[in-house]
């Protein structure tokens, strides 16, 4: 087997790490400005697809496809975002007589539409969240308040097609049903040029909760213990962790059950998320299944110490799972990741690409770092700002939270602006660290601190940034501040033999 | 040449701002090469020396020990945004500071037009929208443009109320952070 | 708590970790040379303590001691070597008001010498190497050929003083014993000022095996799961791993029970190791006892998932040690660490100090990189050649071997010569993979070997070195080879608007 | 000036020895940015061909992407021990090789006297004992010198069998890698 990764960035290097494990050739892929990039020259092979922009490189099914001719590869890994869930990218690879890694086209399209996914799992018998199936547009208004009664308020409206919060309108009573229902259609066709809508009930404070499977081509399907991705901003996960503190084993398993039921009744194969929103009884919802590798997959690994991309392509290459389904259920300690953005969260989370001057990432006891650029690498303008993933493990959630800060402070990154600084924010909350948040939590806890900067210095801290930013400017001015001078290796045994002999006297 | 000459020599001011506050801030080397950082502290007015044994470090970033803090220890990086400006990072903190250099401070670059704000991309990116024209009477904080970088759109927003009087780029261009997009001509009886 | 950590390298740096984690305040020591290393700036306060050459700084008592005053340091860490196993220190450290994090001065004194750590071991019931005590000089040559006789052939003469291999002797009959000892006796007489010897039986084609040990202050010992660490050239440890391959459940057990009684007849407090010897017939004794923290202490952290520094300073704090015992006995996956010395194995390992013009640790899965240096640190020529350690876990010792390969191939160290090269030639080794292997196995692989590269290359990579040498000359020849163009951001843009442009026509 | 010029003027020639064998190696820009690098054989006297998509990175080493490979992809990191000589790395593998510029090649250093074998210092480090004295008869491979570094010792050898004629160091000088300790003058009439 001979692998194209058709991704970069730091999922690149994590799939070509697992084809080096695994013996297998590898080929990556990449756009004219990742030429430097560190997974052109992590791969056995690297062909360059087009221009930076995804349209023109990384987004363009025959200049992959044809990449993976040049390089005589057998098989396509997508990784996540790109083409990882684009069914006629999965069918063309196949078309082409290699192997997709992940799921089957079709199963990809089902699970990837919104009311489709949905009624997959109610005939799977996985709770949803209460709502409907697209609305008719010709009902009446009278029809249309009964329906949204029946729901249950709040609810939301929201497109079919799409995502993004686009054709999505937040309904509190049966008054502003009509107007939000046509405007949501309205923004919903120029959109996506699909006007259709559908229901949903509103639940509140829930969590975003997930389940990890893996699905052999022998009909075994296999749950792992959850991930807790609650903390997120404008729906863009910031902060993982496995297990939640909010699921019980009861619930566990409950939503363990469900998740094979569904992604069996799919036949699924590979590996794949389903995500869940857990409200405060305990009740949980399927909200959408993503049909490949996700960004979080890493503090399932370090709970569950199975490795999931090498069981992609074991499974890809027909391999039955011999997991132990209790090993993959019981979590061994606490995980965390962090997702470092490229982004300033001083200046309301501005994208800040541009080029890395140095870099030193952390490690030691605990910490993974799943990084995708190094010193002298230019961030691109051209794709997601995150840079790097820090994943921290310890035996229990305080600690490795606590380890997570550490690894952070540690993280010195020259040169560009990332959200560590807000990153260390989170974890220093009380509420972060008593479990307690919801998906809006992140969200309120900003619009709460009002633009205040994550970097506000204590006294000692600011007197420290006076010394440090004079010296700095010291140093600048070449012609009145030499560089402390290098002493060579002979010139400090000299210096030392020196010193020797004046003890000597 | 006696040490004391030496000392004077190396010695240089900087006006250093930092959470809103400046200071004259004076860098003077010590005989045994650590760095003597001095200020008069703007809250307090308090004079304060902090004692520092400095060494660049490859990265680019300094090390710092002060003699004078129980031999505390920092690794401080520095990243200009602007000329003046320094993104300072230490101990996962990172601030905005400004230094101005006294003895070049005068021959600064030209001053802003009384009366015209520029409006500038605030990072590398793709013009996507210019939403004002030339003459276009605008408020504070409107939108003039939205640039795109990195998967996300940022509008820009104006830094005055006035009449656009010039539009320096199109849909489709390329910018790089700083660049001037469009000028907004202030009304010059409106609050300065 | 504030502690002083009396080391440098990767275990000051460990050391230092573990104080962020926890909390407490740190002190860093460093020599002139070591003025840029990375543990100086991880530290809260950092203080010099004279120049290079150890005697001047990291094994100078006073000086630290000094420097624990001049930062209020309540706590000293000796990690390991240096001063970490000097009852002088120990007892200095005491007086002086402070904590010292490992067990009394006492205790090391006890089992620091070679005699003495051997009868407190006899005491406790715990095996010993068949052997005597020292012998008494007016021996007839009859007396100590029946001594001989009685202890079995092959067998060791052995120095009462001093290490490394001087005063030490191997006679195999009974025939070269009276000359061997005379000139063991006159060896030792030399180099120690003190002729005493003692006899061991060899134990041939012996593993070196190790069990860790915690001892807190309310008289609770905790051994784990055994470390193997058979791979060793002259004497010195190359790649540890744990468990061993040759140890059994029953051997595990007893080889806790010894070691727990024989730390517990002590009163042993911290961490500390006992080293043993197995043959192959699962027997096993007691070689010495270790009252520090072992540089390859990382591969008992993970596969317990105990952190073993943190315990340290919880112990040196009065803590309850509340780890549960069959976890540190039950290994969870498997463990490697690589050594990467800087050493030049095509030039019989000969040390290789110098400028690290740049690095890129690996990471990833499974990876823990415990590294002290950084690019722009000059390596001294004054310490210890290990620059970092690099530990690989996976679920079986198969993955951890593949993926410990994947890392080392990883590791970029730009201008400095390391062991890389024959770490990677030894887990290739069909004997290592099978975990066929004793304390003299690497030695005489590498004999057989007869100094030939570690590097030998196949057509392939011969074609490659021979373009590679041509483009990196060509690159140096600056008026020739302009720099390939760095391209700005909105350069970037520009000529992707550019293509499309073009494609638009 | 026409492409074809530019293209003779970016070529150059190297003498490279790998393992042992010698080649003379040209590097020639191509058209697209590309580099050729031709040599024969000189094992099966093939004349071989790769061109490369080469990059400097900021860490000093290149990316290769070799299009008549199938793209194979590699990092190759130099590190100059002496003149001439570069320790190439990749994939793992660290090889000694030699390379030199076939225009400079004539003006090269002093060669070395007849007759006179510099015994060096194999690394950097501190001289613990001089084992010989000037005109000691001495045996090819025979210990010279000690040297220390890293707590370890190395004993210097003899390159040759001959009589010590200089002795250029002391026990407790440091010195650099490279650096002569002593002086073999050879037997003229012994093997060459």
């Amino acid at each position: 087997m001979k692998i194209l990764v058709a991704n970069r960035g730091e999922i690149a290097v994590r799939v070509l790490r697992a084809c080096r494990e695994m013996g297998v050739g590898s080929v990556a892929v990449y756009s004219e400005c990742d030429r430097t990039a560190p997974h052109v020259r992590m791969a056995d092979h690297a062909v360059e697809l087009g221009p930076g922009p995804p349209g023109e490189s990384y987004l363009h099914i025959e200049r992959v496809l044809a990449a993976a001719t040049a390089a005589e590869a057998t098989a396509v890994h997508p990784g996540y975002g790109f083409l990882a869930e684009n069914p006629t990218f999965a069918r063309a690879v196949v078309d082409a007589g290699l192997t997709f890694i992940g799921p089957d086209a079709d199963v990809i399209e089902t699970m990837g539409g919104k009311t489709a996914a949905r009624r997959a799992a109610i005939d799977a018998g996985v709770p949803v969240v209460p709502g409907t199936e697209a609305l008719n547009s010709s009902l009446s208004e009278e029809e249309l308040r009964a329906r949204t009664d029946e729901v249950g308020y709040p609810l939301f409206i929201k497109a079919v097609a799409g995502g993004g919060g686009r054709g999505m309108r937040r309904v509190d009573t049966s008054d502003g049903v009509v107007s939000a229902v046509a405007s949501a259609r309205s923004e919903a066709e120029t959109a996506f040029g699909d006007g259709s809508v559908y229901l949903e009930r509103l639940v509140e404070k829930a969590r975003h909760i997930e389940v990890q499977v893996l699905g052999d081509t022998h009909g075994t399907v296999v749950p792992f213990v959850e991930r807790e991705c609650s903390i997120q901003r404008r729906h863009q996960k910031v902060i993982e962790e496995s297990p939640s503190v909010a699921v019980t084993l009861e619930v566990r398993r409950a939503l363990a059950d469900a998740a094979v039921a569904l992604s069996s009744a799919v036949s699924y194969v590979g590996a794949g998320t389903l995500e869940f929103l857990l409200d405060r009884d305990g009740q949980f919802y399927f909200l959408e299944m993503n049909t490949r590798l996700q960004v979080e997959h890493p503090v399932t690994e370090m709970v569950s110490g199975i490795d999931l991309v090498h069981w992609q392509i074991r499974i890809a290459q027909g391999e039955r799972l011999t997991i132990d389904p209790e090993r993959a259920l019981t979590p061994v300690g606490h995980a965390i990741e962090s997702r470092v953005y490229a982004e300033d969260p001083d200046r309301g989370f501005l994208p800040s690409p541009g080029l890395i001057t140095s870099l030193r990432s952390p490690s030691g006891p605990g910490i993974r770092d799943d990084g995708g650029v190094e010193a002298g690498f230019e961030v691109p303008v051209f794709y997601d700002s995150m840079i790097s993933k820090v994943i921290a493990w310890a035996p229990d959630r305080e600690a490795a939270i606590i380890r997570m800060d550490r690894a952070l402070r540690e993280y010195e990154i020259g040169g560009l602006i990332t959200v560590i600084p807000a990153l260390l924010w989170i974890l220093e909350q009380e509420d972060f660290a008593a479990g307690e948040f919801d998906t809006g939590y992140l969200d309120r806890a900003l619009t709460k601190r009002a633009g205040e900067s994550f970097s506000v210095l204590s006294q000692r801290e600011e007197e420290l940034a006076v010394v440090a930013a004079a010296l700095l400017a010291y140093f600048s001015s070449g012609e009145r501040a030499p560089e402390p001078p290098v002493v060579s290796t002979a010139s400090a045994w000299r210096q030392a033999a020196r010193s020797e002999a004046v003890r000597e006297r | 040449m006696s040490s004391a000459t030496e000392s004077v020599r190396g010695r240089a001011r900087f006006e250093v701002e930092v959470a809103g506050r400046s200071r004259q801030v004076e860098v003077t080397p010590a005989e045994d090469g650590r760095l003597a950082v001095t200020w008069v502290d703007p809250v307090t007015a308090i004079h304060v020396t902090r004692v520092a044994d400095v060494t660049r470090l490859a990265s680019g970033a300094l090390s710092l020990v002060l003699g004078d803090s129980g031999h505390a220890s920092h690794e401080i990086t520095g990243h200009e945004t602007a000329p003046g400006a320094l993104l300072l990072g230490f101990d996962g903190r990172r601030v905005q500071v400004r230094v101005a250099d006294q003895r070049r401070r005068k021959s600064a670059a030209a001053a802003p037009v009384e009366g015209e704000a520029p409006v500038t991309a605030p990072m590398p990116g793709k013009v996507v929208r210019v939403l004002a024209a030339i003459g276009d009477t605008v408020e504070e904080g409107q939108g003039l443009a939205v640039v795109e970088a990195m998967k996300m759109e940022n509008e820009v927003p104006s830094p005055a109320a006035g009449i656009v009087s010039d539009v320096r780029v199109t849909d489709g261009d390329s910018v790089d952070a700083g660049a001037v997009l469009l000028v907004v001509r202030t009304d010059a009886e409106g609050d300065d």
